[in-house]
Order: structure tokens, then C-alpha cells, then sequence
């Protein structure tokens, strides 16, 4: 036993420094090998995220939006990245805090915003809200409230998948507090197990609401439980929103090809409070780490690295800027110009016919 | 019409929606190999391979949630928990996902699937192996709740179930996969929702599912002899529940006895109790008088348990009771 | 007495137990450095430390289950589950360990822990966040289940079950959190099992727990105004349910509405609507009718949520319709 | 990513060959450190145990015993083993294949066996059963149905022990098939996070029921499991009642000293059927596989180590089947002597007054 626990330990050390390939590269080296184009795409995609979520903290402050409001600000390069790699029949389950995504994935603006402010047009019809954004029609199933309860539902949509030999893949985002309940465990077994094409993103902001990662799970390298499933696995850069496509991209070719689940622990932080109803920071942060890391900003960062490989100019990003707040600025016109649901959509929706 | 067992036709229902509908899968502990815990499942894995027919680790929160997830694209799953015992560990799933699904999604995602097993108590079992919890899943708004008592609706109400666009939580009962009953031959199916009345009767109602409908028509059998003429009424279906059946019944017999095996305490019987008297209140010449299991654990002693179910002495005796005989 | 809030009320009854009895530990998400999620244990990690305060994964199966074992050799646990939506996610621990270990054991084993957190809808949470589940819980022998509806009963109520030897099911209710009330100084032990009339009447009684005893008590005082004179009965344990005070005041008053947030298929109004049936059928001058929160998983939209919520209207609609009046 | 991958199955690969050094003495050497009375002691308990439940088996033919009855016949060195190493204050959380733990711990047989016959005088009184044997006397905490469910239980006495500064430690058993619930990982996680002074003991017989644990597991070495909890972790053979001896001994140690939990897997086989009501073979193994497994029973190959170093005799062995014969037939007289329990009992013990 003795040598098998410094075994152990040993080998916790060497899981600890995960595997580092996908940092290893610089983002300029990344852009260089990337089609220009995309990167306008991806960083416009970034500032709609931001500017759309600003502008719904401004209208949860207005009491437009209730419940729970979960902001995505300072995550953005992970939805972005993750769900640049898809095609158009994969799928993509979230938590509560799945705004970003659904933009990621071209979701309507107006739908989005209708949904947060519980107008009829919304995604869901304005029975859903926030927290269950749902667009079929993208493959974008969810929205979900209960912590990891989106991580068996993943792997079902990705056994159907499989099922149906049909080549999906499905994007499974959860938080990093979310690999310490049950459901994460038990999918995980069974995905590794029955081999299906989905891939886990840890989205680890550090927090999972007051409580740091360190006072949550035993392990600080959260990739590495993977190797209780035998599954592949990755640490990402968060912040960087080419490290993310390129990891993302590498597991969802696995889940295509060979039909192998992976698990990636994408490191990111949170610049908000945990919700809307929560402060930015407080007894579990303090206001200067906060500052501190939107210094490592992922708008700012592929910004810079554009402009300096020269593929975007000062002008584009004033015209990108503009185009960004109008599509905020007619997000909110939608919503605002349309009706609340009638009160007869209680009744509905609650079993097929 | 065929001699069956309640197992033989609940196999038979799986496996002609099986050859119907490949969308349908089977998921659960042992299903496949083991043939199944309780056997009800015998011979599909061979028939259907093991795409079709899954063993599952133990893990009812994990495997109900991916077979929630199959639903949400199409897929038309039937998970099988052991016991549904086990259950209480997916429930979330069960309600916050499948429950839930439609609404939140706007009338996006219809949540097609089946989720089945044995519920109730068996022989000796214990405590936490002996429970009938249908009055959780009927609490709940978007489940629909099955609780079939002879052969025949085992496998007609199962084939229906399969059917539904909705989530069907399919409660089987252990004490009754050996039982026998006349099944007609090809498809049979029964509609959810509809009661069945099991036994016509003019002087009380007596209302009952499952396993304690046979104990409602012994009760029956024997006050016929005493010229009590007993209606037995089998909802069949829980939720959504067949109210006009139960109270037309009511209003013709003035008198009702609930009759279930689980809890008392806001059982499925008090609900039932409840729709009687508000829609036949001044009808009932008596209080409705319920007949539950005891409010207890179930201890595993073979005396013990036998007392805390109920019984065709205690029906009768509630029958006797609302009509204030003896 | 002082004017506090239903929160203050909490953390005072919280904080005098951890004093007074050092086998009491606090657990559960964001119960400490974060001060609770809805800052009911504030103060409580500063004044007791990291050792009796303790902020848990998020893992409600595995830390409900770890205050079971805690409370198995004599520690006194106070489980907080952040909201009871959540619980679902223990509820086999709570079930099938909690409130059968003692009767399992034969006697050895005593469960004594508090799981407390909020129940009910909050504003706009959705489906999954606004569920009243008390029903569940009502239904399980072995559990107390409480659910206050002022600051007083809230303190003396939750003083009581961290003191009870048993395991007890405590429901707050979030939307009173900032509600205030008198709050009498010092000890003031509310025992369990105990209904409070919270407003004497001789016309109509209104039974309702939690928030909608603040909801009969509006629609009772605008009866009064149209001559009506509503007696309002709060039971503030469910289980056990008082049944006497509810029977002698509807034997009183001959009608009875009973009002809760909750679904209402096999509610808990369905279970005291049995009970009245039951005991106090002679004197019933109509059918006892209820008010429930809405058939439906909760909508988001704050107007739908406003109309799956019991209200005033809906009260006084009721007592209107057990008197025929209009 | 690549490199990651082929990192994350090179580490794989070295946590395969789990920790060795328990394994790498035989029982020889083993039995030549240990104090012979106490071998004797090991090899009668573990004698006692396969003989009572071989007469449970008849009185469950007999239908005096009813319900799950699951036997431990071929594991006995493992409960033996492990509950050799506690101290009279330690605690034990079992699942429902129990007997043998309780008669380890020394409860009394006739008690046990009027508890499976469901008598008055039963440990539980008769209203617990088989698989819900408590004797708080002696630490033994049941006697657990539902799969997983005492892991979180056991998690939480251990929690009480370093709370109260008592120098208890739990020993928690359960199956190899328990490991892929969302108990065992939200309890592992938490045990690491708080340290808390608990030994985890999985005993591997192969089997969940019908299914063999490489449907079951994403892993075959399981005691890998710990890696993602940062736990101290080896595996065992369960056959070799003295390597059990050693490893439990090492890990209540750490438990005792350093209030750091444990996994260990113990590998061990189930000779019977899952319970009483299942075949001991079938589709899911061969009647030639477990007698080829009953080569390696565990109570012949330490009662030939035994003989081989001259710690006992076949005289002694003669006497001992005797003493633990008349142990078992005092066992069934007891039980069947005692009354089935009082119809009030049946209000009792539901709440406490
Ligand atoms: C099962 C469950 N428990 C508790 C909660 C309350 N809750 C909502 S979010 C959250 C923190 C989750 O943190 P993390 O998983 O890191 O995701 P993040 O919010 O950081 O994106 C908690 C405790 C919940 N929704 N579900
Ligand atoms: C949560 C749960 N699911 C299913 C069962 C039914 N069941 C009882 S034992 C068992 C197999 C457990 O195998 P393992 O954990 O390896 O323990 P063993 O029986 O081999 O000792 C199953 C599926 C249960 N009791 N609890
Ligand atoms: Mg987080
Ligand atoms: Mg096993």
C-alpha cells in the first residue's frame, strides 16, 4: 500500500499538468492557419454575446426580466469557439446560463430576448425564460435549471445519434460545479461504455455560484476525471476562442469518426454575479481579482490578434460595433413590441394530444 | 382469446411494438442477457440485438435521463427500472425533465417514452423494496400514469403506452406477473385514460387498481353470498383519471370505498375521495371510506406484512361500514 | 416582542439551537462564506466556524445522505437544500433512509435532522425552480413535514424540529422571506403537530399553510367587509396533521375550502378534504371545495405565473361558492 | 489534443497495473508475521460464515427465510479481513449481501439467523430482514437495499467521528457495481474534500446480479476510480484473507491518523446466485467458470497455509467444524424457538416519541 499511494500520488502529479497540445500554441499562431473570414465571423459573434447580455442586465434592472438570469459575459470565446465546429444537424444542451450559446448558434436575437422578457414570440413562447431556451429547429435543445440535469439528456441525444447512424454530434456545456453530482458520473460511465458521440465542456469560470472550484471538488485538474471513464480528455484556454475551436473541433471529429465521447475542461472566468440576483463579487472575490482577469478578456485578446495580423482595421470594428448594436438595439424593439401570452397558454403544452 | 400470464403479455406487448416501431428501444438493469430481473423482457435481446435491448450500469438517475434524452429527438425508449423503488433516484429526471419538457420548450419537445417496472410490494421484501409510489407520479402535471390489473390490460394499456407522445409511467405488479387471464389475440389495444368497470354492481362502489382490484372482486365474490351487490371500478389508468366513470358509478350506488395498497396520506384514494365528493356530493348517503395500506414502513416480517395490506376482509368490512351493516 | 422578518426569524432560531446544543451542524451549498443563498444562515460561519458550518458540493443525493449518517450516531444535521426543487435529487436518502432507518433497525437507529430550505414558486423561476412538493413528503410515514407561514410560527416551529428526535421536512417559503411579523423575545418553542387558528370566524373554514394563510387572511378580510365571517385555520405541520382542530372547526362552521400553492392531484388538500369527508360528513352543508396553484408546470411569464397562483379572488370565489352565494 | 490523448492513455495504461505491493507477498509470508490465535480466529469466523450461510440456503428452500436472501459464500475474506483490523468503537455500513460482516463483527449468529426468519428476537426485531441487519452495540449501521445508498451514510458517520475528535473510523462495503451511481461519486468527492476518516471497500466478485463489470464499468481497474477524487487507493486479493488483513490495516490508519479516506478493490467471486431467488449461473457465466473460481476459495487456501506452516492441525480443523457446527445449529434452534413478532409491532419504531 505504501508504494501504492506514492504510486498514486505520482500519478496524480502527472495528470495535474493535463495535457498542455492545446496550449502550446499561441493564439497568433492559431489565426494564421485560421480562414479570416470565420474570424470576423467568431469575433462578431463574441461582441453580440456581450452587448446583447449588457443590454439584458439593463433590462433586468428595468424588472423586463425576472426569475434567474444567469450572464454569460466574459465566457464568450467558449460558446463560440465550441459551437463554431458543429454543422447544422448536431445538437447542443446547456445549463441555465446558455444565452451565449443559442446566439452562438443563430438563434434570433428577438426570440431570445422575447423569451427573457416572457413575451408570446419568445423561443419558448415566453414559458421557458432564461433558463430554458429551447430552438429545435438549430438542434439547440435547452436551457436546463438543475445543476448536471442536462448531462444525462446529452447523452440520450447522442445515443439516438448513434442509434440512427446518423453522423450528429452533441456539445454537452455544464459548469465546473457540475462534475460533482451524481448525473455527471453515471453519463460519463455510460458514454465511455456504449462509445457515443458527445463531447462534455467543462465550462470552469472558477465558481459555481460563492464557492471556488477548491472547495468544491477534490481535484484541481477537473480533465482528469476523465480517467475514471477511460475518456479522452483536454484542458483548454477559455480565453481563448481559437483554442477552443481547435480542442472542440479534435473531440467532435472523435465523436463523428470513431463515435468516442471526450471530456474537455475549458478554463474561463465569470466577470458577473453568479445571476442577475447576485453581486459580482463579495466574500468569495474580491473586486481587484475580478479587474484583474478582465485584463485576459477573450473580445480583447482575438481583437488585438486580428488587428495585428492585420485582418481586421480600427473601422471594421466601429462598423462591426454598429452592426452588433443594431441587432441588439432591434432584439429589444422585437421583444418590447410584442404581446405577452395569452392567458389560454397555460393549458397548453402540457401533453400531446 | 388466450390463456396468459400478466409477464407473458407485457413480454408480448414489448415485443410486437418492437417489430411496429424501431424507434422503440429497451433500456434497464439486466433487461437484456439476465433476461430480465423479473423475466418480462425474455427472449428480446436475442430478437432484437443489442442496439435495441440495453443493459444499463446501475444508475436510474443516468440511464432514465439518457432515455429522456432519446425522447427529445424521437427516439420512442422504454426504460425499465427493477422496481420502481429505484425510481426515487431518477425522479428528477422523470419530472424536471421529461414532466417538463413540452411546456418549457414552448411545445418544441414532446417527451415520447415509457417508463415501466414493477411497483408495490412483493413477498417479504422490507422497508425500502416495498413501496407503491403512484401517488407521486400522479401529483405530477405531464406524466400520465398506468396501473394495470389482469393480462389483458397489461398488454393492451403497455401497447398504447408505447403509442402516446407523452411520458407514461407504467406500474406494473410484482405479485401479479404470474397471474393468468384470457387475452384476445392480435391487436388489442386500450385506450389511457378509460376506466373499466370489472365487476357491475348496485349498492356500493368500489374503486381500486392494480393488484387490489382481484382483492376488490374477492371482497365482491364473497358479499354477493351476504346480497351486497358491489360495483368494482378500475381506473386502469391514474392519471389522467377516468372521473366521469367513478362518478356515475357513485351517483348510481350512493356509497364508495378507495381502495390502494400504498400510503394513506395523500395517496392516489384521497384524490379519488376528493373528486367523489365534490361531484357527487349530494349523492353519497355515506362517507367514502378508504381502504390503504398502513401508514408504515413495511416491515419484512411474513406476519407483519401480511397485516399492514390491505385485504378482502378490510374491504369487506368497509363495504359493510358505508352500508352501516353490523 | 419584536417586529422581524421571516428571515431574521430563521437565523435566530438557527443560531439559539447551534448554541444551545453543539451536536447541531449547518450543511449544504453556499451555506457559509455566501452567508445562504437566501442569507438565512448569515453570520452563522463567522459565529460557529468552518466545522459546524459547512458549504457542500453540489450534491444533493451524496449530502443529505452524509447528514443521515451524521444523524445515524447522534449528530444533529440541519441540511439545507438551497431550494426544495432540489430535493428531488436526495429524495431516496430522505425516503428510504431518513424516515425508515428507526423502523428497520428495530428501534437502533433514530434519524434526528432538520432538512429545511424554501418550497413554493419564488417570481418568474420557471418550471423547474417553482414546485410546492410538501405533498410528497406528506405521503411518507417517518417523516414530519412543517411549512410556516409567519416569522413567530417560523422560529418556534424550527427551534422544535431541530429538538425533535425525528426527521422533519421544514418548507419555507421563499416569497416570505422579507415578510415581518411579532416575534416573541427568548424562547418560544411552537410545538409540532399543533394547528394555529390564525383568525376565528363562524361562517366558513379556510384551511391553508404556508403563504396562503397570508392569501385567506386578505380574501377573509374583505369577506368580513361583505358580512361573511371566514374562520382560517393554519395546520403549520402537515404531517402530523392536526385533524382535530381542522374536523371541530368545519363541524363549527359546516363548509370548508381548503387552499394551497401546490399541485392539485393528490395534493395535500386532497388528503384534509378526505379527513373532513371522513369525520365530519353529517355536518357538512356542501361539498368542501379547494384552490390550488394551476394543473401546470410553472410558465415563466409573470402574467401566466400570476394566474397558476391561488389568490384572493380565487379564496374568496370559493367561500362564495361552499356558502351559494352568488 | 493528439498528445493529450495519447497522454491520457498512457496514463491509463500505468494506472491499469494497479498498485502491486499488496499483492506482492504471498499469504505465506503474510501468516509468518501474523499472531497464530489470531489466524485461527480469521479462519473460524470465516468458516462460521460459510456455514451458517449454507444453512440459510436450506431454510430459504424451506421458505423460513423469505424475501432477497444474498449470500456471501466465497467472499468471506474480505468482511473477515477487513473487520479484523477495527477497534470496538469503529463502525461498519454494509449493503444488503450483509451476513457475513455482521457475524465478522461478531453479532450474535442466533440474533442474525432470527432476523432472516423474521422473529421477534431478530437483531431488527424481525422488521428489517436479511438485507437490514443493524447492531448498534457494535458499530454495525445495516444492512443497506438500495445500491449505493450506504456510501453517503457511511460518509456522514465517518463526518460525526472527526467532528466529535473521536478516533473512530467507518468502513463502508459495497460492490463493484455500486461504483457507476451518483452516490458513490458525490460521496468520494466530499470524503477527499473534507477528509474524513473512511475506508471505502468495493468488493469486485465480477457480477452486478447478471452483469459483469465490464458492461457496468468504463474502467476494469476500478480502484483507478480514485484518481478522480485525489484519493489513496489500491487493489486487493480478496481471496487472501491476509492481504485483506494488511490493506484494510493500512488504510484505517491513515483513516485513524491522518483522517484521509481510502478506495480499495477488493477482487473477490460470488459462488452463489445473486440472491436467493437467482441461478449461480446462467447466461451471464458458466457452471465451469465458478468452479474453476472455487479453486481459489479463499477458507482452503488459508487453511492449507495454515496447516503447511503447522498452526493447525487436521485435529484442529475437525474441532473447529464442530464448534462452529453446534454455533449454527444453537443459531436455527434460537430463531426457530423465538416468536414471530407482536402484531403492535407493526406501529412501533416509526417515529420516535
Ligand atoms: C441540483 C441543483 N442544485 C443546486 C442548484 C442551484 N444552483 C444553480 S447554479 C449553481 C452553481 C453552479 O455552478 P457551475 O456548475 O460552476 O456553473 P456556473 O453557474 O458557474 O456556470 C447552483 C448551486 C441547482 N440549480 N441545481
Ligand atoms: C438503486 C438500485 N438499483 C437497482 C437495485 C437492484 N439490485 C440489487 S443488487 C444489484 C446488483 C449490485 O451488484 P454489486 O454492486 O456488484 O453488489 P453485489 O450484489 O455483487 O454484492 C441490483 C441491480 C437496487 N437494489 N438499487
Ligand atoms: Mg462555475
Ligand atoms: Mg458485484
Amino acid at each position: 500500500m505504501e508504494s501504492s499511494n506514492t504510486a498514486t500520488t505520482a500519478a496524480n502529479e502527472t495528470e495535474v499538468q493535463a495535457p498542455k497540445s492545446s496550449q502550446s500554441l499561441t493564439q497568433r499562431d492559431r489565426a494564421r492557419r485560421e480562414d479570416p473570414t470565420r474570424m470576423k465571423n467568431l469575433l462578431e459573434q463574441m461582441v453580440l454575446i456581450r452587448r446583447f447580455e449588457e443590454k439584458a442586465a439593463e433590462l433586468y434592472q428595468e424588472s423586463k426580466i425576472g426569475g434567474f438570469c444567469h450572464l454569460y459575459i466574459g465566457q464568450e470565446a467558449v460558446g463560440v469557439g465550441a459551437i463554431s465546429t458543429l454543422g447544422p444537424d448536431d445538437y447542443i444542451l446547456v445549463s441555465y446560463r446558455e444565452h451565449g450559446h443559442a446566439l452562438a448558434r443563430g438563434t434570433d436575437p428577438g426570440a431570445i430576448m422575447a423569451e427573457l422578457c416572457g413575451k408570446s414570440t419568445g423561443v419558448s413562447k415566453g414559458k421557458g425564460g432564461s433558463m430554458h431556451l429551447f430552438d429545435v429547429s438549430r438542434g439547440f435543445l435547452g436551457g436546463h435549471g438543475i445543476v448536471g440535469g442536462q448531462i444525462p439528456l446529452a447523452t440520450g441525444v447522442a445515443f439516438a445519434s448513434k442509434y440512427r447512424k446518423e453522423p450528429r454530434v452533441t456539445l454537452c456545456f455544464f459548469g465546473e460545479a457540475a462534475v460533482n453530482i451524481g448525473s455527471f458520473h453515471e453519463s460519463l460511465n455510460i458514454a465511455s461504455l456504449w462509445k457515443l458521440p458527445v463531447v462534455y465542456i467543462c465550462e470552469n469560470n472558477r465558481f459555481g455560484m460563492g464557492t471556488p472550484v477548491d472547495r468544491a471538488s477534490s481535484t484541481h485538474d477537473l480533465s482528469q476525471k476523465a480517467i475514471a471513464y477511460n475518456m479522452a480528455r483536454a484542458a483548454v484556454d477559455g480565453m481563448d476562442v481559437l483554442a477552443v475551436r481547435d480542442a472542440v473541433g479534435e473531440a467532435v471529429e472523435r465523436a463523428r469518426k470513431d463515435n468516442l465521447p471526450t471530456l474537455l475542461e475549458v478554463r474561463t472566468y465569470r466577470y458577473m454575479g453568479h445571476s442577475m440576483s447576485d453581486p459580482s463579487h463579495g466574500a468569495y472575490r474580491t473586486k481587484a481579482e475580478v479587474e484583474e482577469q478582465k485584463q485576459h478578456d477573450p473580445i480583447k485578446l482575438f481583437t488585438s490578434t486580428l488587428e495585428s495580423l492585420g485582418v481586421i482595421s480600427k473601422k471594421y470594428i466601429e462598423d462591426m460595433e454598429k452592426r452588433v448594436h443594431e441587432i441588439v438595439d432591434d432584439a429589444v424593439a422585437f421583444s418590447e413590441g410584442s404581446p405577452e401570452p395569452e392567458p389560454g397558454e397555460i393549458y397548453t403544452d402540457i401533453l400531446m394530444p | 382469446m388466450a390463456m396468459i400470464t400478466y409477464r407473458e403479455a407485457l413480454n408480448q406487448a414489448l415485443r410486437e411494438e418492437m417489430h411496429r416501431d424501431d424507434r422503440v428501444v429497451l433500456m434497464g438493469e439486466e433487461v437484456g442477457h439476465f433476461q430480465g430481473a423479473y423475466k418480462i423482457s425474455k427472449g428480446l435481446l436475442d430478437e432484437f440485438g443489442a442496439t435495441r435491448v440495453l443493459d444499463t450500469p446501475i444508475a436510474e438517475l443516468g440511464f432514465t435521463g439518457l432515455g429522456v434524452g432519446a425522447a427529445m429527438v424521437g427516439l420512442r425508449p422504454i426504460v425499465e427500472v427493477m422496481t420502481f423503488n429505484f425510481s426515487m433516484l431518477a425522479i428528477d429526471q422523470i419530472v424536471n425533465s421529461a414532466a417538463k419538457m413540452l411546456y418549457m420548450s414552448g411545445g418544441q419537445v414532446p417527451v415520447s417514452m415509457v417508463i415501466r417496472g414493477p411497483g408495490g410490494s412483493g413477498h417479504q421484501l422490507g422497508a425500502q423494496h416495498s413501496q407503491a409510489l403512484e401517488a407521486w407520479f400522479c401529483h405530477v402535471p405531464g406524466l400520465k400514469v398506468v396501473a394495470p390489473a389482469t393480462p389483458s390490460d397489461a398488454k393492451g394499456l403497455l401497447k398504447s403506452s408505447v403509442r402516446d407522445d407523452n411520458t407514461v409511467i407504467f406500474i406494473e405488479s410484482e405479485v401479479l406477473y404470474g397471474s393468468k387471464g384470457e387475452v384476445p389475440e392480435g391487436e388489442n389495444l386500450i385506450p389511457l385514460g378509460v376506466a373499466e368497470i370489472k365487476r357491475p354492481g348496485q349498492d356500493v362502489t368500489v374503486i381500486a387498481h392494480s393488484k387490489m382490484v382481484l382483492v376488490a372482486l374477492d371482497a365482491a365474490r364473497e358479499l354477493e353470498k351476504e346480497g351486497v351487490d358491489v360495483e368494482v371500478v378500475d381506473p386502469r389508468t391514474l392519471r389522467p383519471l377516468d372521473t366521469e366513470a367513478i362518478v356515475n358509478s357513485v351517483k348510481k350506488t350512493n356509497r364508495a370505498v378507495v381502495v390502494e395498497e400504498g400510503w394513506p396520506f395523500c395517496g392516489v384514494g384521497a384524490q379519488i375521495v376528493d373528486t367523489i365528493q365534490h361531484q357527487a356530493f349530494d349523492y353519497l348517503d355515506a362517507p367514502v371510506l378508504r381502504v390503504t395500506g398502513a401508514d408504515v414502513p413495511m416491515p419484512y416480517a411474513k406476519n407483519l406484512e401480511h397485516l399492514c395490506l390491505p385485504d378482502k376482509a378490510k374491504v369487506k368490512d368497509a363495504v359493510n361500514r358505508v352500508l352501516y351493516r353490523k
